[in-house]
């Protein structure tokens, strides 16, 4: 069963990465995500942080069932998301994805998957405060078709 | 008219990211006490105040109890109704 | 410059993490890897453990390497690894490799284009400790195809 | 014959993996002072002692100076010299 958490406060990946090992149940392979808050925009703009908005119980909702679905598309897979919400100053994590399972090959898509998935479909708004001003984010066409990776038939 | 906010019914709407900063984090109207489709409702709004016109885009997507729902569909009273702006994403 | 360390003792993947998010240089994305010592051997006969044999000298250099590859074929891209050593017994973290870079799609292939090599060019000798005796291990098949994946034309 | 053992030179051989739990972690060997190639050199050994036979055999790898040689390698004098079975990996 997933894991899946929202964090207010600071974010810390290695203390993530400790309680699922913990979790361990015989997997030879963790693959973790580490999503961090960049110091500038897509044009290159300095950016101090950002802000998250959340609809609270539906933005759960929303990475459960990513992760859910991850566990059940890569057989034997056990998956973990944690995500900030709120205020996120550049240079902290915002989100901590991790996969394990019998062999590498399928943690790293269940982690590549689950990321490709909350970077469209988790349930956030992102405003960006760039030094000329805060702007409101959507995801990129890269984002969309990194998704759209995952539509055609199932791997292995 | 007592009869009629008898048969209406008070409706909260959640707004969320840029919708929530232009208008408000949550806005009232009255429901119609048998309900009223989606493409009603935001007519109604856009109807009421100008500053909800962001309401009426195809952009605003509606939710119902906290799925996304089609233009089509018919609110009742007692459910939750939330407008949000395209996803950002994590 | 890639970081790349041998650990006679136990290796703990959150603390090699928090290290690796220390020494952050604005990227956005980071992918870790963690390998496991198995309770079970391929063909499911229960292990109680391993000892990787090195040469010493020959075994870092190995390992930087691959981790210098990974840090020049995936521009903009900064590496880890950390490699066990000796007896390692089943459920302990014997190897841990790190990738950092400002877009995920090249954290995801930094890391996973390290553990396909690591897999059949590390200069370790691994001898499992079964329960019906000791044997010693070489790479399989599939972790030959999984090196082979890269030798194609350069990605991007 | 003292003019012997001043032509040779005391040649120092390293054993890993499986090679090391057979043979030995590391074996001696007099190395002609004008060197001689790793294919000479894995027959010297093994007709040396029969415990030797597996350094014959093309699984085992001969490294000088932590690198990967082919047999025609031509081994001097002060040269680390190994031998290895094929890399199990990390």
């Amino acid at each position: 069963m997933a894991e899946v958490r929202l964090e207010p406060g600071p974010l810390e990946p290695d203390r993530a990465l400790r309680e699922f090992l913990d979790g361990a149940n015989g997997e030879g392979a963790v693959v973790s995500f580490v999503g961090i808050a960049r110091p500038a925009s897509r044009d290159g703009v300095a950016v101090t942080g950002l802000y998250l908005d959340h609809y609270p119980g539906m933005t759960e909702a929303s990475l459960a069932t990513i992760a859910a679905d991850s566990e059940a598309r890569f057989g034997g897979t056990r998956a973990m998301v944690v995500h900030r919400y709120g205020q996120v100053n550049a240079g902290e994590a915002i989100v901590f994805v991790a996969a394990a399972s019998k062999h590498r090959r399928s943690a790293f898509e269940a982690a590549d998957y689950m990321m490709d998935r909350l970077k469209t479909e988790a349930a956030f708004w992102k405003r960006e405060h760039r030094i000329d001003g805060a702007a409101w984010i959507e995801p990129t066409e890269q984002d969309r078709a990194d998704t759209q990776r995952w539509s055609e038939a199932c791997p292995e | 008219m007592p009869i009629h906010w008898c048969l209406e019914s008070r409706l909260r709407i959640l707004l969320f990211g840029s919708l929530g900063e232009q208008i408000g984090r949550e806005i009232d109207a009255d429901l119609p006490a048998e309900g009223c489709s989606v493409a009603s409702l935001r007519m109604l709004l856009a109807e009421r105040d100008p500053a909800f016109a962001p309401l009426a885009r195809a952009s605003a997507r509606a939710c119902v109890d906290q799925a996304i729902v089609r233009e089509d569909y018919v609110i009742r009273p007692g459910q939750e109704v939330a407008f949000v702006p395209p996803l950002s994403g994590g």
